[in-house]
Formats: structure tokens, C-alpha cells, sequence
């Protein structure tokens, strides 16, 4: 695997002690949460999603730098990037077994996590859609003077939809405070990205397109994917514009939650195994002087947090019928008629 | 009170709701410094400057994506989309992402937008520049949908529609940018969900919308010659759509014709004859009647488009034939 | 004669198709090595080779185009787009250029192609992967319409679409995949525009299509508990439509329903019904009830998206209330 | 100005001189034609159309050397391409004019030109759309192993719509034998393509995103775009996949007949007019031997040719009513119940 890192990603910056716990307590849950759903998926107890195991260390990275005012636009796999942004783990947990009173009251489910109040814009799940409204909400943060930034993440499928070239130009021209971030997990659902897109780099090889640095991140470096966000949020923030992040990493299990992820040849599936985001990042926090303890500790907590969450889930109530006709209008109804 | 066209009306209208509000802007492909391919924004740049009027590249997705997220983030965007047969090319924004967003989330986004964009035919200009979409946008829940008639609905309507918490799909007829009406002065905000009687009439109710209520209204007045008096309702918006309106008129007339540009499976008329049937079956004296473009792409050459569309004497003919 | 599920109705209806004539290929997304993201098109790949069974990128708006260009060019594609919503986002090719290229041509250009889609709710997929699209298809004049209810419609429709000569938009109904039917051995090929009387009856008819097919079925046999002895229509072909069988029907039982998962404005429903009321006014006792999805976007929750599509249970009352 | 000619275009490809005499033709041809069509459309006799004048060399090049079979997609802005697959004037400017005897039996108009006889596949005139049908003409040529080539045209305003990426994508992941020719004349309808687009070569600097060389060429010189067009339909016709072709031109009239174009500046304007590509190419031909009768004879004939389609079209006969109802399906009909 090539890997070229920018000469913005890296340049020096130094990632806080504090910014390292609190992406690997991130990652932590993250991983504990996806787990716990995912033994409630084979339960029976939810429907279909999209796990994001083994790509946590890019959501972490975001997370902890994200300033109140910032917004996320995600995917369809979206848990990972709902939890960083601070979104309450039972409530996003509850909106995926579609209870009353999960973050989207149950009318979201696993593809449509939205907290708008943690800054959280939606979950989009028609690949490349979501990319222009980020442009749309970075506008407005310009256009109201405001440092917001918005980052928007997508996987590498979305490269080759129309909607990822308009996003791109209409950002880069305009110069708007939207960080896009490629999680290049190397596969769409069953068939690799390599075999669909006429350029190796699915996201970075396009940047020229639109006037932009190419930026290859290791995905799986939770450090390497902080200085990347760094450097692209600051750019945003200091009005420089987009950038086009292209992190690569690997997500562990299928496409969906059913889907065993067979068609991945068992080398390549084992050797993103070694390369953990989270095994790496522990070894990593203890070598920089961590103590095991505390991370322990982290992994205790976070796992409880998870499995809490998913007792309360369970137990929640479902949505009364009645909400069915519930704001579909801004007047809270559905009446079309007068 | 002023006369004034359609055209400058539409103009008025953005210009009234931008001096109301700062978080209204414009975005749109030559909107800007062209003053828009129908010449309806011209003077809105050199008011409220670059950052409120935004000439785009043609990237239409991009146009209405960036209006939903601007909206997401309390601002008020106005998008322009030069014809409604382009309205196709982000058919996936306007039906799949902004009309479900607000239902998806619970409630969490609010999307204070509208969508305007050069609607129908008899312009010579074919099939893909022709379209009338009223009945393909109606179709979509989550959005509301207003098509006005004449100069003072375009900036009630339009006012209402800014100001409206939900999206707006605004339905601006190409064939009526001409023509002329009076216009009270000062703002003018009018209500969305509200049909127009615009002429009374006791033997049938005619139900149209856009360029149709003029060729209903002309074949009204025509009908008196056969000694039929007709009453004429200017539907204005189809979504949300004032039923009470045309159940009243229909419950007094006993008759329903309905007169749709838009192509003709599954038009607004199925919807609205669908609803009366059910509604005041023993009301009405006979088989409600829809007066359509038949269900084909419009052609080009102007003898063939003029035979497509609705026209005056068609609706003469189908009327007397029905009610005679 | 076997019993064979929806789902491998569709691998066999392509197979069919594909053995039968080399100018058909199939290309769309997930579609060759990994059989489809519906277990659709497993083995294809394996028989006809990657030249007719392609894997494309993430670009719908790619493969319909492409499909248009090659049919264009003589051949018979089968474009998948996965799921039905996802067809908004090339709805200017399907809408714009498909449907209009053969009468803007004055019918220099043929496109026998069919783009095959899974639609329609039940699964708690949520707003953007569980939309019913029927009646958003039907309106747009220049495209055929088809939607089959059971294993051997799947395979007989589907090879009447792929060897019609116009655009055939081919509605798979994700919730019918798992479903079983008895299916006649050797090659099967149907005629588009036929409805089918699945249930005879004297009493009503109800119209019904896809999914809904089976659950007026079900609530045609719960009214017999009330006397009541129901007629049900498959409709199988939206777009031509077969209005003698239906007619034919309605002039028998006096009573029509129809029931559709699609939204409720401007449904394929209120077409039925205006159509019905216009040529049969004399024939129906009552209004003709439409009982459809309400107007709005599809919720995750199962109790919540069960209350939204037509049931068993709310078709049996709506037709007991109103014929009681 | 700044013109780069790739390694492609050029290297050393000789004009024979019957193509250059044809080329010539071509654009006296299309050039008498889009005038006589502009006067109509002053008196009154038609409806308003794109014309290309100043910017015949593009069709003029690759009109001379599509073989049959070969197959061409245009734009809104497509008389010149119509008329470079040899479809007949007097039907191309009935077809304008929405006359019984045009091309499309008046159905089309000048925004839809077609004549599939003529290799002709339609003007399509929402931007973007015909780039991924283009790709499906040529998938189906390589499909049945045949040598056909595609050519399609489009603006620089195409280049920054989903449906160009998506295309340029498949076309070049799937060497498709198809050249996309960009006509970049500088301007949308009335916004200048620079104001809206991050980089400098709306197709060229985007090349690049497919794995395809920027190719950029004076599309006002016939030579230099013979040069290019031969080398990406030999290169397309011989399996070596897509080209994607630059030309830079400009047009003297406005965007449709009744824009005056006053948006340009008056220098721009002038310094472009010195460049018409039929003066350029007239000088040529005189310096290289051609005698100044023989183009004047060329002369006469073009300007000719172009007055008797337009009186013919004129006194053409307007179409049935009846043929309101034809050729919606392929019965023949437009009968959508049975
Ligand atoms: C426009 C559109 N086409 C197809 C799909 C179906 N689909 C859902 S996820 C997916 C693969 C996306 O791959 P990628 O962008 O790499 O994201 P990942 O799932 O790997 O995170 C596809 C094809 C969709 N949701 N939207
Ligand atoms: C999708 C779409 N958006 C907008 C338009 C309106 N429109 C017609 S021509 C045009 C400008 C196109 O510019 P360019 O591609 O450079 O081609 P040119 O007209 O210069 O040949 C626009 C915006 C359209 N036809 N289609
Ligand atoms: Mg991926
Ligand atoms: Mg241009």
C-alpha cells in the first residue's frame, strides 16, 4: 500500500496528550458501541446497518477537534461520526432499533442519524448527495462571517458519482469552509474501488481537478489523521477554503450487517487486521508513556457505556403510532390540504 | 397600484423578500451579473452585491444541494433552476434529500428554501425545454408546490413561499412572463393553500393553474355565448391545496372540469377529481371531466404544440359538449 | 412446473433473456461478481462472461446514460439501478432523455431497454431506500411501466419488457423477493398491458399492484367473513394500461377501490379512478376509494411504517365501512 | 491566451489537401447556413437556435473523417455537427423552421437536430446528459467488436456537471472508443466559464481525474484540429480508449439568436474576430497553391447551397396535426392504454 502524506499532513504538528486520550476513549466507544449493536443485530433485536470497525481512528480524529458550531455531514455508516461529535450513546443507539426515543424519534433508524443540536447534520444514505449540502452549510457560515467548518465524510464510492464533482467545484471556487474527507475503506459494497475507477486514488488523484492538494492519509493512524484534520480544519477556518482528504483504511466486517464480507481475499482482510486503528494507538499511547492502567480503565468504561446503552435500547418504548403523521411539516403535521 | 408584468413581478418579488430579510439570498446559474435567462433578476446584484446574488457553474445538484444545506443552517436560499424540465437533472435533492429531511429527522431540520424556476410550454422551444412538472412535484411529500397566475400572486406567493418554514417548489410560467397586471404598491405577502375564485359561475366549476386559468377564464367568458356560466378557480398552490375551496364551488355547480398543462397520467386533475368523487359523489351531476396535454412529450413545431396544450376553443368544445 | 422464490425469478427471467438474444447485456452496480445487492444476478457473471455482465462505479446517472446510448445503438440493455429511489438520481435521463429522445427523433431513435430497480417499503430501511415509485414513473409520458406480484409475472413481464421495443421501467418489490410461486418449466414470455383477475368477485373490485396485490388477496378473503365477495385486479402493467379488463370489472361489481403503496397525490390510484369515473360514471354505485400510503416519506420504525402502508386489516375495513 | 498542444496532437500528422478543400467546404457550409438561418429567425420565419459561428473548424475537422457507422452526439449548439455528418441542409433547416419535411418531421427543433441515417444520434439540450449516452454508443461498438468510433461534443459549461465526471469515469475504466470534444468558447450562456470553475482548462485540468492527457487545441485553426481529431479517433477506433479534447474557440454571436452578446468585452470580441477560423484558413489555403477561384467557387456554392435550404424550408409545408400522436412508442402511436 502506497502512502503519501502531504506536505500539509504532518508538517510538525504536535497532538496534545489530552487530544490522544480523548481520541482513543473515542475510538474505544465507538468500537463498543458498533459491538454491542451488532450482537443486538443478530439477536433480532435491530434492523440492517453499516459498521464502521477498523475505520474508527478517522471519526476520533474529527471528533475531538470539532468546535461547537461545527457541523458533520456523514453517510449511511454513520454511527461512528454521530458518537464523535458528542451524541448521547443511548439515544443514538435507541434511534437504531427505531424506539421513541432515539435521536431521530425512530423515524431515522441506522441511515439517517441526526443530531442537530450536537452538530450533527444527518446521515445521508444516497451516495454523494450529502456532499453539496455541506457546501451549503459551509456557505452559510461564510455568508453569516462565522468560523464555522463543515466536514463532510463519504467513502471512496462516492468519488465517482456526479454530485462529488459539482460539491467539489462549487466548494473549491468558492472557496468554503468544507473539509471533505474520502474514507477509502477500498471496497463500495462487495466490489473494490479499484475495479470501477479509472484512477488509482480515488479522491486524491481528483484533487487537481478542482485545484486542490492531493492529501493521502493513513486512516488507520489515529496521530496521522489528526494533524490532517488539523491542518484542514484550520485552513477552513481561516477562510483558505476546502480541502479533499483521502484517508485509507478498512472496515473489519461486511458492507451491512448481514453481509460477511467473503468477496475480500483473506491475506488482504488479515493484514488490515494487524494494522488496528485502535491495537495500533494503544501500543502506541503506552510506548509515549501511558500507563495500562488507564487504558484499561478507558476500555472498562467505554465498553459499559456501550452495553448500557444497549439495555436502555432495548427497554425503550416504541414510537406511538400517532407520530406517524409527525413533522412532515415545519407546523409539526402532514396535512397537505386546506 | 401599478400595472406591471410577470416578469418584473418575479423580480419585484425577490427584490421585496431580500430587503426583508438578510438571510434571503440568490443562487443560480446567470442569475447574477446576466440578470437571469428570463430576465427576471436583473438589478438584485448591483443591490445586494455578490454575496446575496451568486452566479453558479452549471452543476444543478450542486445549486440545489448547496440550497438545502444553506437552509439546514437557518439561512433562506431562493435557487434558481433556469427551466422546470431541468429540475430533473437534482430530481434526487428536490425528492429523495430536502423532502424527507425534515420527516427523517424528526423534525430536527427545518429547510426554509424555495426552488423557482421557467415552467410550460408554447414557446416553440421542444421537449426538453417545455415541461410542466406540477403534478411530478405535487407527487412528492414533504414539499409544497405554488404556481401563480399573475403579477400580484407572483409576489404574494412568493413572499409567502420565502417565509414559508417549508420547501418551496415555485412554478414560474414562461408563456405568462409577458403579460401584464396591477399590482398594489408596497410589500405584498399573500397566503400559501389559498384557490382563487376568479370568475363565479353556476353551471361547472373549472379548475386550472398557471397559463391554463387564462385559457379557462377566455373560455368562460366564450361560454356564455352557449349560455353557460362557468366559474373559473386559480388553484395557486397545488401543495398545500385548498380544498375547501373547490369542494364549495363544485358542491354550488354541480359540475368539475379540471385543465392541466402538465402531461396527462396521474396529472393534479386525477388527484382533485379523485378527491371530489369521493367527497361529494352525490354532489356532483355527472362524470368530473380533465382537460389535458395527452400523455406525450411536447413537440417543437408550433402547429403540432399549440394542438398539445389546452387551448381556449378546446376547452369551449369539451365544456359545451359536456354540459349541452 | 416448480416452486421458485421472486428473487430467483429474476436471475432466471435475465438468463432467459440473455440465452435468448446476445444483444442483451446487463450492467449496473454489484451486479456481475457479487450477484447483486438483491441475490438477483448471482451466476451470471459465471455464464455469459464479463463482456454482457458489468460491474459499474457508483454513477447512476453513467449507467442509465450508457444503457440509453447502446439500445440507442441496437442493443437491449438491462440497467440495474438497486434500489427505486436512487432512480431520482438519474431521473433527468430517465425523465428528459429516455422517455423524449424517440418523439423529438420523430422516432429515428429506438430504445428497447429496461431499467430494473427493488421497490417499495417494509424492510425499516427508512425514507431513502424504501420509496414506491409507480406513480412517479407513470407520469412521465415515453416510458412503459411494469410491476409484477409473483414469480412467474417476474419472468414473463421481464421478458415482454426487455424485447418491447420502448423503455421499460421494471419494478421489483423488495419485499416480495423471498416469496414463493409455482412457475411452468421452459421459456416464459407475457405481453405487457394485461391486467390479471387474481380473485373473481361480484360484490367490488379492487385494484392492486405489486406487494398490495397480496394483501388484497388477503383482505378479499377476510371479507368474505363479511359477505362480502371482492374482486381483485393485478394491474402488472402501470404504463400501458389495461383500463378494458378493469372497466370490464367495475361494470360488474359497481365498486371500485384501489390500493397502492405509492404516496397518496396524484397516485396511480386517482388516474384509475378519474378514468373510471369518466367512462363508467353510470356503472359505480358509490365513490370509488382509493386507500393508499399517506402523503408522506416512509419512517424507520416498524410500527410506525406499518401503519403507513395499505394492510391487510385497514383495506378490509376501509372496503367493509364503505360498502356496509 | 495560452495554448498547449499535448504530444499527441501534431506530432507531425500531414492535412491531405482534398481534406483541407473539405474542411473548408464544411465551414463555408455551415457558416452560410447558420447566417441564412439567423436572418430567418430576424424576419421573423423562426424560432431562436445557438449558432456556431466562429467555431466551424471543431466540426469541420472531425466531420471530414467519420467514417460511416461512426456516430456523433451534440448539443443544443449543434447545426454545425449536423451538417458535418452530411445530413442535408434543406432538411436541417426545414427542421429549424418546425416544417413536415425537417429532420425530426418538425418535432425536434433546433435544440434536438437529428438523422441517424447520418451517424447523426440527436442534440441534446440539457447540459451534460449525452456525455454518458455517448459512452453507451461506443460501449456498444466495442460490445460487438465493431471499429465504430463516437464522437461528442459539448460546452465548457458541461464540464462542470455530474454527468461529465461520471462519464469521462466509465468511459476511460472501460477504454471506451469515444472522443469527447469540449468546445470551450469561453462562456456559458452569459457568465464567462472562468467565473465559475476552479480551474484554468475547465476539460482540460480535469483530464487528469481519468487518467487521460489533457489535450488542448486552437479550435480555430482546422489544421491543428484535424491533427487532434484524427489522432483520438485513430487511437479510440485502434482500443486505445477515450480522448478528452480542449478546443478553444469563441463565438461571434451571442449565446442564442436573440442575444447580442454584449456582456463580452468589446476587445475580447475584436481579438477573436481577427481569429475567425474561415479567414485563417482561407489565407492558408492560398499560401499553400490553392488558387483564389477555386475558393471562390467554394464560395459561391456554400452561400448558395445555404439560400436555397433556407427558401426551401420557408415554403415548406407544416406539419399534419395528426403527427401529434405519432412515434411516441414504437408502434408508432402514442396509445398508452389498451
Ligand atoms: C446513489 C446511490 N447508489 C447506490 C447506492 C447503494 N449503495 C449503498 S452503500 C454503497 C457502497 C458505497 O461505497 P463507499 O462510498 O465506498 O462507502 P462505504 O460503504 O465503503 O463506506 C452503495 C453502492 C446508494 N446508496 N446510493
Ligand atoms: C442542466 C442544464 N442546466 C442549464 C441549462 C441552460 N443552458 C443552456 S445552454 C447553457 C450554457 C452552456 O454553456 P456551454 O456548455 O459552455 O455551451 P455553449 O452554449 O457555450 O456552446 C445553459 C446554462 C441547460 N440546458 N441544462
Ligand atoms: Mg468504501
Ligand atoms: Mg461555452
Amino acid at each position: 500500500m502506497t502512502q503519501t502524506h502531504s506536505s500539509q499532513a504532518g508538517a510538525g504538528t504536535v497532538v496534545p496528550l489530552d487530544d490522544r486520550l480523548a481520541m482513543h476513549r473515542l475510538m474505544l466507544e465507538i468500537r463498543f458501541f458498533e459491538e454491542a449493536w451488532t450482537r443486538l443485530f443478530f439477536a433480532g433485536k435491530t434492523g440492517p446497518g453499516h459498521s464502521s470497525i477498523g475505520m474508527e481512528a478517522i471519526a476520533a480524529a474529527f471528533g475531538v477537534q470539532a468546535r461547537e458550531g461545527d457541523t458533520t455531514y456523514a453517510t449511511y455508516r454513520g454511527h461512528a461520526h454521530t458518537l464523535a461529535r458528542g451524541v448521547p450513546m443511548k439515544g443514538t443507539m435507541a434511534e437504531l432499533l427505531g424506539r421513541s426515543t432515539g435521536i431521530n424519534g425512530g423515524k431515522g433508524g441506522s441511515m439517517h442519524l441526526t443530531s442537530v443540536e450536537h452538530g450533527m447534520m444527518g446521515s445521508y444514505a444516497i451516495v454523494g448527495a450529502h456532499l453539496p449540502v455541506a457546501a451549503g452549510t459551509a456557505l452559510a457560515a461564510k455568508y453569516r462571517g462565522e468560523d464555522k467548518v463543515t466536514v463532510c465524510f463519504f467513502g471512496d464510492g462516492a468519488t465517482n458519482i456526479g454530485a462529488f464533482h459539482e460539491a467539489l467545484n462549487l466548494a473549491a471556487l468558492w472557496e468554503l469552509p468544507v473539509v471533505y474527507v474520502c474514507e477509502n475503506n477500498h471496497y463500495m459494497e462487495y466490489t473494490p474501488i479499484s475495479e470501477v475507477t479509472a484512477v488509482p486514488r480515488p479522491a486524491a488523484d481528483r484533487a487537481a481537478a478542482y485545484g486542490l492538494e492531493p492529501i493521502v492519509v493513513d486512516g488507520n493512524d489515529a496521530d496521522a489523521m489528526y494533524v490532517a484534520a488539523a491542518n484542514a480544519i484550520d485552513r477552513a477556518r481561516r477562510g483558505g477554503g476546502p480541502s479533499l482528504i483521502e484517508a485509507l483504511t478498512y472496515r473489519h466486517l461486511g458492507h451491512a450487517s448481514s453481509d460477511p464480507g467473503k468477496y475480500r481475499p483473506a491475506e488482504e482482510v488479515a493484514s488490515w487486521m494487524k494494522r488496528d486503528p485502535i491495537s495500533i494507538y494503544r501500543e502506541r499511547l503506552l510506548g509515549t508513556g501511558v500507563d495500562e492502567a488507564t487504558l484499561e480503565a478507558m476500555e472498562r468504561e467505554s465498553r459499559s457505556k456501550a452495553e448500557e446503552a444497549a439495555s436502555y435500547a432495548v427497554a425503550a418504548p416504541l414510537p406511538d403510532v400517532s407520530t406517524l403523521d409527525t413533522n412532515v411539516w415545519a407546523d409539526g403535521g402532514s396535512q397537505w390540504r386546506k | 397600484m401599478a400595472e406591471m408584468t410577470y416578469r418584473s413581478a418575479v423580480t419585484r418579488a425577490i427584490r421585496q423578500e431580500m430587503r426583508h430579510d438578510d438571510s434571503v439570498f440568490l443562487i443560480g446559474e446567470d442569475v447574477a451579473k446576466a440578470g437571469g435567462v428570463f430576465k427576471t433578476t436583473g438589478g438584485l446584484l448591483e443591490e445586494f452585491g455578490p454575496r446575496r446574488v451568486l452566479d453558479t457553474p452549471i452543476s444543478e445538484q450542486a445549486i440545489v444541494g448547496a440550497a438545502m444545506g444553506a437552509a439546514a443552517a437557518g439561512l433562506r436560499p431562493i435557487a434558481e433552476i433556469m427551466f422546470a424540465d431541468f429540475v430533473m437533472v437534482t430530481q434526487d435533492m428536490v425528492a429523495n434529500q430536502i423532502a424527507k429531511a425534515r420527516y427523517m429527522s424528526d423534525g430536527q431540520l427545518t429547510l426554509p428554501l424555495v426552488i423557482r424556476f421557467g415552467s410550460g410550454g408554447g414557446l416553440r422551444f421542444g421537449a426538453q425545454h417545455s415541461q410542466s412538472v406540477e403534478n411530478w412535484l405535487m407527487a412528492i411529500p414533504g414539499l409544497k408546490v405554488v404556481a401563480p397566475s399573475n403579477p400580484e400572486d407572483v409576489i404574494g406567493l412568493f413572499a409567502a413561499a420565502v417565509r414559508d418554514p417549508d420547501p418551496v417548489m415555485f412554478i414560474e410560467h414562461k408563456g405568462l412572463l409577458a403579460t401584464k397586471g396591477e399590482v398594489p404598491d408596497g410589500d405584498i405577502v399573500d397566503e400559501l393553500g389559498k384557490a382563487r375564485i376568479v370568475r363565479r359561475g353556476k353551471d361547472a366549476t373549472i379548475v386550472a393553474v398557471g397559463m391554463m386559468v387564462h385559457r379557462a377564464r377566455e373560455a368562460a367568458e366564450a361560454l356564455t355565448g352557449h349560455g353557460l356560466d362557468v366559474e373559473v378557480i386559480d388553484v395557486r398552490s397545488m401543495v398545500p391545496l385548498d380544498m375547501t375551496t373547490i369542494l364549495e364551488s363544485v358542491h354550488r355547480t354541480g359540475a368539475l372540469f379540471t385543465v392541466e398543462e402538465n402531461p396527462r397520467l396521474c396529472g393534479w386533475g386525477a388527484e382533485i377529481v379523485s378527491i371530489v368523487v369521493e367527497e361529494a359523489f352525490d354532489s356532483i351531476d355527472g362524470a368530473p371531466i380533465r382537460i389535458t396535454t395527452p400523455h406525450i412529450p411536447l413537440p417543437h413545431a408550433g402547429v403540432l404544440e399549440d394542438a398539445a396544450i389546452p387551448s381556449v376553443d378546446g376547452i369551449v368544445a369539451r365544456v359545451a359538449k359536456h354540459l349541452l
